[in-house]
């Protein structure tokens, strides 16, 4: 149940992230087009859920931007999460010097103060499109996923069923991707929830950092433009709907999580209180 | 007996390196100086307590790890490493049927993989064939199944039959059966029984359970602390058992028949526990816990006997009087 | 008597539905007696001893029946309907459980002294040390051992602790989970003749549950066989391996090599346990029984005196009516 | 036991001291790979501020005065590795010529304080929330605070941050707007009341969206703990549910959260950035902040390395913490 | 609730102290060093340290006495001679001499790195107890601008020689400064420090006792501070200032702009087609309306004059025409017809080729981000162009400038420095330098048309002379209205939040001699000096 919520609200905002400009061209909006009638004006008539200071509409805004975020989130999600997998299994796997090697290099990424360090390697990039945050987040948020999937691979790989197909002669790769990976999955799709997640509210903090491209719109840019003047009015319909978009997008993945969670630790399975009341009673 | 041993541990020594408590280096002299020969169409059992060294024995003759000292020998030739050839005459299985398959892999995964690895048919019918050797039918509805869907028994014979699968000549079956539970472990026995019988396989068998090693292998060894101190035809060590570990073994085990409606049941004396691995006792290794340790059993290893019946052991009681049997 | 059991019933319960894994189990245990409880794997056992003691846990709920409990001083206790607070007295004053694993049961950031320490007090003991010192002794373990962790001990030494901890209190009834069935023979042996000898000095009840029946027809004066959550033979341990009434119990006692006697072919029980979820209507053994005839599908056979013990088995259907 | 738990901690020593240099190393590049120099973003400045342009003669005296960051790096890098050797981390560039040093010990004690003390907060609060939710799993409390918490943990903070400045700083006017203190009181007697009344709305934003985190952590260790065989035999034994719940239950499931509470509070200077912007904060996050944006590398290098090394130390007590409180950790670190 | 007024920097009433805003520091360092060019140490404006002489930007820049009585030039403009007042004071209580004067100008002579204010001179000396010489190689008429410049810290400053004579400036903190300014130094914290004014200030007494330099963070802060009536004074750029603070308590709040003179220009990189050809630059620069990008971020600013000049500093000196470039779409589609240009899938087009477009705006700017939107969405609306917006980090804006990386920017140009800085900052062909090289702040359009070197000379060396001056000037500014170097987009203005709460008698556009801005030389200190406390 709770999963179906969260995959639902997944689910929507990739919709919404697919279909955006195409939405937002049916409602006949976009996030540039500038009303100049209606400049800071509220929800309501012409613009659902009204105008910024600068006359955009806050809904097309709003749409538009979470494809960036969505787009953020997938990329750096997949670059973090490919990372993970590669340095974490890999260790996991062959152990030797090439764990020792990788879980150091795990180790240093873990310990590395992540924030200041995306802060000022974003202050680097120039004109830092969504691509580009996505990278750095990713490059700098894969290490606490590949402890973990080092350390699954390791129980894994000397588990007797590893050890049996070993027996019989099977190769490395066959190993790793058709015995291990497999197992690893209910680990990956939480940690690439998590990542994407990460890298949406890092995005957003990034761009309330001012990094950000001015060209792109995306939940963090609205909050950032939002803050320095809707705040002082008042404007809330600016400012609240990108920040709820986010937690929405985190709660979603908080209780896909909660599920994933669930299979791989079964002893997370809670009773179903509310079926032994009604059968109790 | 005179045939060469399909496969052998010559003498094999193996020692791990770990930490103890304190974080010291120290070395766990978990097998020392055995020698264990499986010859076709026979099933040797492995016996002993927990830690004795079993298991690293068995992993020993898979090439799990290198021996320390020693030779593992397939067909008289010393192997040097776990290469396909050799995976495709010596096969393990393990303990624990619900750990051994891959929960996310079909029955057929399994088989199929095992066949065409080693480049032997593997077609539908060659699945099937291999359940219909471990009696797994209807063989089609078995072949795609998940683990789960089996009982633990059923998960044991796919084992097994991912195991023959690479036609090997050589079964270890480190503990296959202890998992299982009690009523249907004589069924899995059974099918090691008629694979040896069948097929000619050399099989190992390891096992804490002696009355089941009475009842499938020929032959019995005991392993105590890291060695190996009594071996010979099964009747005759468990009928007349030699090295009083031995005797305790079968002592402990249940025995219906011993004290069936009684409860008078003799409360040993101190026993002990086996000795560290890590810093073993000098001369004979069971000498602290043995009610009839002399002095030359705490320095002094006792010798080999053979004794006429097949058996031979390792012990001082035995060392002198060769022809019989001490009754404490 | 110390125990009463009348048709006691536990549900696991969940939204997709309820399982019943034990079911309309009664028997009764005297002072200082030594019931054994043997059975396949997931026939209920452990279920039993957790409702027996009253430590289900969601989705497990007790659903019907009474467990009486009659302690040497005092009024009997229905230990089914007792709250968890009013049970708190009870608990390990008179009640003690051994689980089968002592390396889980035991509190691993504890030392052995402070988890003898805490129920000892709980319970009003004074001495605590030497209540120790007197109960690690007691089951073989030196004292100076008391202030080890867990982990630091052996599996034998563990479960041996586990036994002393269960006999902090003086419990008029121990409850054991297959208290053995992680060691090996030698160590097994140990704690069993332990076990035997504490009884007969200490004079405490207990219920030991385990799937090995060869194990018990050393051990226990009576024996229950249970079988997919019902118990299907009950009586004295001797006669149960001499001549069991029931199928099943005759198929568990046939899958045990002998030690000494001339090796025959064994063939074991076929097939496996049924699932819970759906039993067939009539005997649930009668799937895999060699000896199941019509009525065996049709009803439920009740457990009714046979020989000395009772079985629940329609073969004994034509000795009673003769009767 | 004693011995052995050395052993493993001087082991791990070795990582730090190789993870230490490579932060140091990095630290090092980074800020010279960046485009931009100090200078020209004074020059950026000091046109804004005046609005009008500024002689080429100013911008080559600047120019001078600051160096060209790229030049001879390996030259640099012996420098900057004895100068780090000496804790000297050189002239701050926006604050020419004040000690980076200095900067740093005004800012320390700030961010110490309000992450210090949210860390703690939010720790204590959400595990103990946590054993409460865990300790009945699917109950009431459970189904509540659960879901909640994943709410809570999901919001972006800084957005918190803003609306809580905006509603309880401007509209109600309860708190005061930003900054550690009221200055008009600075070294007087109601100093110390202004630091607690400024740092209620930068602590309180910062528990509210953290304690989610720990409660859920806790929850899930909380509620595998409670399946275990050892609190079962807690309750057989008749011990309060009190007693069982945080002796037996609360007390294994805690482990793993200490660990992570250490490293959180080695998180702490890094991780009150934003806070520290949104309520102007005079902490070490701000300076960060403010250094990134002037290109102030002696400052940005003394702040990530402060930090850095906050995080190291953190682990390594985090570790140590472990080896101390997990009587089983007699070959941990594998 | 209410406000309970425990504000930072309240003055809690009794109207005898004035909190301003001079920055956005969060903290400041206690850094007196007026060598620092840095802007993140204690600034200090004309309240500590004081120049000679000061600039008063509503007479086009002309300069008047400060702590110079009087100059005097001679040797053809090559050498000047000050003459100090002789009632001033250091706040050690030690009088201000020629010594002084002439030590703290020897300081950029000595150490070239800290001439921050770009000083030309070649010595300067003290010749008598209240005069000082100082002499330059060439006409230096201009270059003693430099000696006014309002700027923080850049007009030389006239230090004790007591105290600074054995310091190294290089790494001197100057902790507890001492100057000839009304404030002295009595509390700091790094949020805030507190000047108490002087009863023997030269400029005679001030209407507060104390002045508080607050430390606000970012412009949000401030803004915050503002209309929670901590801060009294403070000038940040607030777009929707009408309603966002003087709405509020009309009353008491008041934001006003002054225009500087200057202009908020679009900067085309005539070195990279097609912005090489005039006609896409006009096209470009008639496409946009100007007062409808206003209303985007209505921040008091303007429409600029379409030839570089602002008539509030240079109503002398206004070319006919000048009046801001209206909307006019139909003429930018004939300038690109003429010019042979297409418009294709949104891009620029011409002889097969497309040129894809771009402008930049520096991020932090909440203004420039959204005229740079709106540019956008008109250049889009009026010539179906597609143009990228690029927000550029304040701190990378500059070198990418510098180097020709853009292709057009928002930048200042003119400013009220006179006429030949107006102009040679942006139109000298003498600093032209190809894309890729270092402009060094100068012609980053890359202008190359000689025609215009001769007139900038002129300009140069007609100083003195009004009506040359205004002849060139007509020239220049034609230039700038038929070539679009550049396009004057809006007033650079001055903006200022004034709070009449606790203090009155605020500057008034059009009337007043000295910008009331916090941060501006001796400006500030006439501004302050002319306050009153509220209801006396
Ligand atoms: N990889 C290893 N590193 C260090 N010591 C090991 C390793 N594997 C086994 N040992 C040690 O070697 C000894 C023998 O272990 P082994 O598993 O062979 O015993 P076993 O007879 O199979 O016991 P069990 O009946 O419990 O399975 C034990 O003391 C064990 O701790
Ligand atoms: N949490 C649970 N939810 C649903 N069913 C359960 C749960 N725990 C146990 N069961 C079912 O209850 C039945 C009895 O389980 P129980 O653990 O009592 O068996 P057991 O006889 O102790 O088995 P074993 O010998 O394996 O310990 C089993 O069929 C099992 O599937
Ligand atoms: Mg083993
Ligand atoms: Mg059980």
């Amino acid at each position: 149940m709770k999963v179906r919520v969260g995959i639902g609200i997944i689910a929507f905002f990739a919709v919404v992230a697919v279909i955006g400009p195409w939405l937002n061209d049916l409602m006949g909006i976009g996030p540039w087009k500038i009303d100049y009638d209606a400049i800071s004006r509220p929800p309501g008539g012409g613009h659902l859920l009204g105008t910024t200071s600068q006359g955009t509409d806050v809904l097309a805004q709003v749409i538009a931007g979470t494809r960036n975020s969505m787009v953020v989130g997938a990329v750096a999600g997949v670059i973090g999460i490919v990372l993970a997998v590669v340095v974490g299994v890999t260790a996991g796997f062959f152990g030797g010097r090439i764990d020792a090697l990788l879980s150091f290099l795990t180790n240093m990424f873990l310990v590395l103060p992540v924030l200041p360090l995306t802060l000022i390697v974003a202050g680097y990039v120039q004109d830092t499109g969504p691509i580009t945050i996505a990278l750095i987040i990713g490059l700098f948020g894969w290490a606490p996923g590949a402890r973990t999937l080092r350390a699954q691979t390791l129980s894994l790989r000397g588990r007797d069923f590893v050890m049996a197909m070993r027996m019989l002669g099977e190769t490395k790769t066959r190993l790793i991707f058709v015995e291990v990976l497999p197992h690893l999955a209910g680990w990956i799709s939480a940690m690439f929830l998590h990542l994407v997640l990460g890298a949406v509210l890092a995005e957003a903090g990034l761009a309330f950092l001012g990094i950000s491209s001015a060209d792109t719109v995306s939940w963090g840019t609205i909050i950032d433009q939002a803050r320095q003047v809707a705040l002082l009015n008042g404007m809330w319909w600016w400012f609240v709907p990108p920040g709820l978009c986010i937690a929405l997008l985190g709660t979603a993945t908080g209780l896909v999580n909660f599920g994933i969670d669930e299979v791989m630790n079964p002893r997370l399975r809670t009773a179903d209180i509310k079926a032994m009341r009604k059968a109790l009673a | 007996m005179s045939e060469t041993p399909i496969l052998a541990a010559e003498d094999v020594t193996k020692h791990f390196h770990a930490r103890d408590g304190v974080g010291r280096h120290v070395t766990v002299r978990a097998v020392e100086n055995i020698t264990l020969r499986l010859h076709r169409g026979r099933i040797a059992a492995l016996v002993g307590e927990s830690g004795s060294g079993k298991t690293t024995l068995a992993r020993l003759l898979a090439q799990f790890y290198p021996v320390t000292s020693g030779e593992i020998r397939l067909r008289g030739e010393p192997v040097t490493g776990p290469d396909k050839r050799f995976a495709g005459e010596v096969q393990l299985v393990f303990q624990d049927p619900f750990a051994s398959l891959n929960s996310l892999r079909r029955v057929e995964h399994n088989l199929r993989r095992a066949l065409r690895l080693h480049a032997h048919p593997a077609a539908d019918e060659d699945v099937r064939e291999l359940l219909g050797k471990v009696n797994l039918t209807p063989e089609a509805e078995f072949a795609r199944k998940l683990p789960h869907e089996l009982s633990g028994g059923q998960r044991q014979r796919v084992a097994i039959a991912r195991a023959l699968a690479v036609r090997p000549s050589v079964l270890l079956g480190d503990e296959p059966i202890s998992m299982l539970d009690v009523s249907i472990r004589l069924d899995v026995l059974n099918l090691l029984a008629r694979l040896r019988d069948e097929e000619g396989l050399a099989l190992l068998y390891i096992t804490h359970d002696i009355a089941s090693a009475r009842y499938l292998s020929d032959d019995i060894f005991v392993m105590y602390a890291g060695q190996m101190i009594e071996g010979g035809p099964a009747e005759s060590v468990i009928q007349r058992p030699k090295h009083p570990y031995t005797r305790l073994l079968i002592d402990s085990s249940p025995d219906p028949e011993r004290a069936a409606g009684s409860s008078a049941f003799t409360v040993g004396e101190k026993l002990g526990e086996p000795p560290s691995l890590v810093d073993p006792p000098p001369g004979c290794r069971f000498h602290p816990r043995c009610p009839f340790a002399k002095d030359e059993c705490r320095t002094e290893v006792p010798p080999r006997v053979e004794f006429p019946d097949g058996g031979w052991t390792t012990c001082w009681l035995h060392a002198t009087r060769p022809e019989d049997t001490p009754t404490p | 008597m110390i125990l009463d059991v009348k048709g006691l019933n536990v549900d696991y319960i969940s939204a997709k539905g309820t399982v019943r894994a034990v079911n309309d189990v009664s028997f009764q245990l005297r002072r200082g007696e030594i019931l054994g409880v043997a059975g396949e794997s997931g026939c209920g056992k452990s279920t039993l001893i957790m409702a027996i003691t009253r430590l289900l846990r969601p989705p497990a709920a007790l659903t019907g029946g009474q467990v009486w409990l009659h302690p040497r001083d005092g009024e009997p206790v229905d230990i089914a309907a007792r709250t968890d607070r009013e049970l708190r007295r009870i608990r390990w004053n008179k009640i003690a459980v051994v689980l089968q694993s002592a390396m889980d049961a035991l509190n691993p950031v504890a030392r052995l002294s402070a988890q003898f320490a805490d129920v000892l007090k709980a319970h009003g003991y004074r001495d605590v040390e030497r209540r120790t010192a007197e109960l690690l002794e007691m089951v073989g373990i030196s004292p100076d051992r008391a202030r080890s962790y867990p982990h630091e001990m052996s599996g034998g030494m563990r479960q041996r602790a586990m036994i002393a901890l269960a006999l902090a209190c003086d419990p008029e009834l121990v409850v054991m989970d297959e208290p053995t069935t992680a060691v090996d023979v030698v160590m097994q042996r140990q704690i069993l003749s332990q076990i035997l000898q504490l009884r007969d000095r200490l004079g405490f009840s207990v219920v030991f549950v385990t799937h090995d029946l060869s194990l018990l027809v050393e051990l226990a004066e009576r024996i229950a066989v249970m079988y997919a959550g019902r118990i299907v033979e009950i009586g004295e341990a001797a006669a149960i391996y001499a001549d069991p009434k029931h199928p099943y119990t005759k198929g568990l006692r046939d899958s045990f090599p002998p030690l000494r006697a001339p090796v025959t072919k064994l063939s074991g029980i076929p097939g496996s346990p049924p699932a819970l979820r759906d039993l067939p209507p009539g005997c649930a053994f009668e799937p895999r029984c060699a000896r199941r005839f019509d009525a065996c599908a049709q009803r439920r056979p009740e457990l009714l005196p046979v020989g000395g013990g009772l079985a629940a088995c329609h073969l004994h259907d034509r000795e009673r009516t003769h009767v | 036991m004693r011995q052995g738990r050395w052993r493993f901690l001087t082991r791990r020593v070795g990582f730090y001291l190789a993870t230490a240099w490579s932060a140091i190393t990095l630290n090092f590049l980074i800020p010279r790979l960046m485009p931009g120099d100090p200078a020209s973003v004074i020059v950026r400045q000091l046109q804004r501020q005046s609005g009008e342009s500024v002689s080429p003669e100013t911008v080559a005296a600047i120019q001078k005065l600051f160096g060209d960051p790229r030049a001879g790096l390996l030259q640099q890098y012996g420098d900057y590795l004895v100068s780090i050797a000496r804790l000297d981390f050189g002239l701050s560039v926006s604050r020419f010529p004040t000690p980076v040093g200095e900067l740093l010990g005004a800012g320390l004690p700030w961010t110490l304080l309000l992450v210090g003390t949210t860390t703690v907060i939010a720790f204590l609060l959400g595990t103990g929330l946590g054993i409460a939710a865990g300790w009945k799993p699917g109950g009431r409390l459970d189904g509540f605070l659960s879901p909640m918490s994943t709410f809570l943990s999901a919001l972006p903070y800084f957005w918190v941050a803003l609306i809580a400045l905006y509603v309880f700083g401007l509209v109600l006017g309860w708190f005061p707007l930003g900054g550690g203190f009221d200055p008009d009181l600075y070294g007087g007697p109601g100093f110390l009341g202004s630091v607690l009344e400024y740092l209620v709305m930068p602590a309180a934003t910062i528990v509210f969206s953290a304690f989610g985190g720990w409660l859920l952590g806790m929850r899930n260790m909380m509620v595998t703990a409670v399946s275990e065989d050892y609190v079962l035999l807690g309750r057989a034994k008749g011990l309060s549910s009190g007693r069982v719940m945080f002796r037996y239950a609360a007390r294994n499931a805690l482990l793993p959260s200490v660990t992570g509470f250490a490293m959180a509070i080695g998180g702490v200077l890094g991780g009150a950035l934003l806070t520290e912007i949104v309520f102007s904060y005079p902490g070490i996050g701000y300076l960060l902040y403010d250094a990134v944006s002037k290109r102030d590398y002696p400052l940005m290098q003394g702040v990530f390395l402060l930090t850095t090394l906050t995080v190291l130390l953190a682990n390594f007590v985090a570790d140590s913490v472990y080896v101390m409180i997990d009587p089983r950790t007699r070959e941990a670190g594998r | 609730g209410g406000t309970q007024g425990t504000g930072t920097g309240s003055t809690g009433g009794a109207a005898d102290s004035i909190s301003l805003r001079v920055n956005n520091a969060t903290t400041y360092s206690r850094n007196f060093n007026i060598y620092s060019p840095s802007t993140d140490i204690a600034p200090q404006i004309s309240l500590i340290y004081e120049p000679l002489v000061r600039r008063n930007v509503f007479k086009g820049g002309a300069l008047e006495p400060w702590l110079a009585e009087s100059w005097e030039w001679s040797d053809g403009d090559k050498t000047v001679t000050l003459k100090l007042r002789t009632d001033v004071k250091f706040s050690d209580g030690t009088p201000m001499t020629s010594k002084d004067v002439a030590f703290t100008l020897n300081i950029p002579l000595k150490y070239p790195e800290l001439n921050t204010g770009g000083q030309t001179y070649v010595s300067a000396e003290a010749t008598g107890d209240h005069t000082v010489v100082v002499k330059w190689k060439k006409p230096a008429q201009l270059d003693f601008y430099r000696f006014a410049l309002g700027v923080t810290g850049f007009a030389p400053r006239i230090v004790p020689e007591h105290i600074w004579k054995d310091k190294d400036l290089k790494t001197w903190t100057n902790p507890d400064p001492i100057g000839t300014g009304v404030g002295r130094l009595t509390a700091f914290t790094p949020q805030q420090f507190t000047l108490e004014t002087r009863a023997d200030y030269w400029g005679g007494p001030f209407p507060m006792k104390t002045i508080k330099i607050v430390a606000t963070g970012s412009d949000d802060q401030t803004k915050a501070r503002l209309l929670k009536g901590d801060i009294d004074f403070a000038t940040i750029s607030w777009p929707n200032a009408e309603q966002e603070y003087m709405a509020r308590n009309p009353k008491t709040n008041v934001y006003k702009t002054f225009h500087t003179g200057g202009e908020e220009s679009l900067l085309f990189n005539m070195d990279k087609a097609p912005f090489d050809d005039v006609n896409v630059r006009r096209a470009l620069a008639m496409s946009l309306d100007r007062s409808s990008l206003l209303k985007l971020a209505p921040t008091g600013q303007e429409p600029a004059n379409a030839c570089g000049l602002e008539p509030a500093v240079y109503a002398d000196f206004m070319a006919p025409g000048c009046e801001p470039q209206a909307l006019d779409a139909e003429g930018a589609k004939k300038a690109l017809a003429d010019g042979g240009w297409t418009v294709q899938d949104g891009q620029l087009a011409k002889a097969g080729r497309t040129y894809p477009l771009g402008v930049k705006v520096v991020q932090e700017y909440a203004n420039w981000m959204a005229y740079g939107k709106g540019m956008q969405d008109q250049w889009k609306t009026n010539l179906g162009l597609d143009v990228k917006v690029t927000a550029v980090p304040e701190e990378n804006y500059d070198p990418q400038l510098n180097d020709g990386d853009f292709d057009m920017a928002l930048y200042w140009t003119g400013g009220s420095n006179g006429l030949y800085s107006v102009f040679t900052d942006q139109l000298d062909p003498e600093t032209y330098v190809p894309s890729g090289k270092d402009a060094q702040y100068q012609n980053q359009g890359r202008w190359k048309d000689e025609s215009t070197a001769p007139l900038l000379d002129k300009l140069r060396t007609s100083v003195g002379d009004p009506e040359a001056q205004k002849e060139t000037g007509h020239q220049l500014q034609k230039i700038v209205l038929d070539q679009v170097p550049y396009s004057p987009m809006f007033t650079a203005d001055w903006f200022v939040e004034m709070n009449q709460t606790r203090w009155v008698g605020w500057p008034e556009a059009g009337s007043t001699q000295h910008v009331p801005h916090s941060g501006i030389g001796p400006d500030i200190v006439l501004t302050l000096k002319g306050l009153k406390p509220a209801g006396a």
